[in-house]
């Protein structure tokens, strides 16, 4: 095993969190070449029963998921969440970046603040960047500590992402009537939001 | 909810109202209207692209009609959704008038169907991701995390153009800069005040405050100019100090001063 | 891999504190035999960057000890030094050996401790013999360690007043109509003191 390899190895494995390339190129001594050993890592732990997975840009050793029934005394018991936040989730994992219209425009009912405050502070959910419409509404993504918890390499592995594109259930269809050819986005936002809420 | 009037024109079974009573019971349990329209689609049992949305509004505006016999309080939107559907139902049921702007009947109708898909969609695709394995459910992260330690060094520098400079600055006795005006017919008021401290004390009684210019400003005219108004301004300072008093019998008349007898302040 | 081999790797991995045979035996199904499988599992781990090792009755998975420098991360920030001890630090290079009475006189401010004491760590300065008047105060001087530091082979060459103006680091108010021009240095540079220091 080389030595870059061990280093990679004994990183990752002190931390709980994912480790970047970057940052393994930071710790690592000068010229070495963690992307490579990361390739041979990872193929050394396939099967075992702790691995090494990708999540975004980072990387992370994580016990496999068929033994989950082992680790009882580390379960952490997590808030259950309600169907309301279940929902929004996934809409701005599918949609990302979502603004709250289009959240509510999808689910056709309002998003409650605590919804949303709830995902910010299991950190599944970021504000990005603001819309360039009138007044500028935030928008939601997904983070990298939402990829983390559901196993995910990054957004493009959500399932069922491309048979919703396929479908065209990802586009965002203005309803008819609402905006005039030319009309900006956001009034058409704030008709359709007229339809659902009052 | 005695009495089985019949809502509609033909009579329900009793396992048919059960049913809508238990509907209009789980109303609290509805995401909103659209959910509602999602949940009453389900009884059509055709894929939502095919659905009726004719029928479907027909059933929704049943369900708000039962809900109002059963005397049960819907929220707002759910009686927008209803007066929308009967706008749409009308659309859908009369002959296009040419004469008429907006989107046709068919369109809104697509665009409801359209809806309720992605709705489902995103129901569906939100269960799956809830049946992913799950960090600290499923998998697990390492229990003992050993911490990076930091390891803080600082480094100061200074070049010798640094050095140089303050040593210049030094030197010139005042902040280094490229551009310095010429200050040498200037007398501040910090000369002044550290000027009159000293000589107050040795005046007795009112004394003439031009008598406290520093020797060789009182006669060159912009030596003096500088030199009077900074032993004026310093005049200020001590009197606010209450250190000494000032007097001016009258318009420019001297202004005289006297120290502060001890006693009073 | 065995099954059993990857059930004690998962569960030392996952698990805060080691853990014992027994209660590996007590989470793994029935019939297991995880003192078979630890032993499989230490040597696989053997000169990789993680160890099993045993931690009083228990088990655990340690970095290896070679590794450790990994886990600190150094960092260096280069700061610029304060105006006070560069002023300082010129005063003692310009006229050492210098109590710190002088260096008070001539900056016209006091000389706190810490900035003195931040020359005297940096080794850019040190203690010289002390003054033969009355308190015999210590006086300062610059190091070697200062020479090297901004590239001069002894304190003398340090550039003087005259190299000072000649750089343009002296500019000192040509004075309208106070220096005319053929006026003597001497005079000039007294002229300076006059009107610059009190």
């Amino acid at each position: 095993m080389g030595e870059q390899e061990r280093m990679v190895e004994a990183i990752l494995f002190a931390s709980a969190e994912p480790v970047t390339v970057a940052e393994l190129t930071d710790r690592m001594p000068h010229g070495a070449d963690p992307a490579e050993a990361l390739v041979h890592l990872r193929k050394r732990y396939e099967g075992r029963g702790v691995t090494l997975v990708r999540v975004g840009d980072g990387w992370a050793m994580r016990t496999a998921p068929d033994l989950g029934f082992l680790m009882q005394k580390e379960m952490t018991e997590t808030r259950k969440l309600s169907r309301a936040a279940i929902e929004t989730l996934a809409i701005i994992a599918y949609h990302q970046p979502a603004t709250r219209a289009e959240i509510e425009e999808i689910r056709g009912v309002a998003v409650s603040r605590g919804t949303v405050d709830q995902l910010l502070e299991l950190e599944w959910i970021r504000l990005g960047r603001r819309r360039m419409t009138p007044g500028r509404p935030v928008t939601f993504v997904v983070t990298e500590r939402f990829l983390d918890h559901f196993g995910l390499e990054s957004a493009r592995d959500l399932p069922g992402l491309k048979e919703l594109r396929a479908a065209g259930l990802l586009d965002n269809r203005p309803a008819p009537g609402a905006a005039l050819p030319g009309e900006d986005e956001g009034e058409e936002m704030a008709g359709q939001s007229e339809l659902f809420e009052d | 909810m005695a009495d089985p009037t019949p809502f509609d024109d033909q009579t329900p079974s009793v396992s048919d109202r059960l049913a809508a009573e238990a509907l209009i019971i789980d109303v609290d349990g509805f995401e909103g209207p659209l959910d509602l329209l999602l949940m009453l689609s389900r009884t059509q049992k055709v894929d939502l692209r095919r659905i009726s949305v004719l029928q479907l509004a027909e059933q929704y505006l049943a369900f708000v009609d039962r809900a109002k016999q059963l005397r049960i309080e819907l929220a707002a939107d759910y009686l927008v959704m209803a007066a929308w559907l009967a706008f749409l139902k009308s659309r859908l049921l009369l002959p296009p008038d040419p004469d008429e702007e907006g989107p046709s009947g068919e369109e809104l109708a697509a665009h409801l169907a359209f809806q309720l898909e992605r709705l489902e969609a995103m129901r569906d695709v939100a269960a799956r991701l809830m049946a992913r394995d799950q960090l600290g459910r499923d998998f697990f992260a390492r229990g003992l995390t050993e911490d990076v330690t930091r390891i803080r060094r600082v480094h100061y520098t200074a070049t010798l153009l640094d050095l140089m400079q303050a040593y210049a600055r030094i030197r010139t006795h005042d902040e280094f800069r490229p551009y310095a005006f010429d200050r040498q017919h200037v007398f501040t008021m910090e000369q002044a005040l550290e000027r009159m401290r000293g000589l107050i004390g040795y005046a007795g009684g009112w004394t003439d405050l031009m008598g406290y210019l520093p020797d060789g400003w009182a006669h060159d005219p912009v030596r003096r100019r500088s030199a009077t108004a900074a032993t004026f301004a310093a005049s200020l300072e001590l009197a606010k100090q209450g250190q000494i008093e000032i007097r001016q019998a009258d318009t420019f008349a001297a202004i005289t001063i006297r120290r502060k007898s001890s006693d009073r302040s």
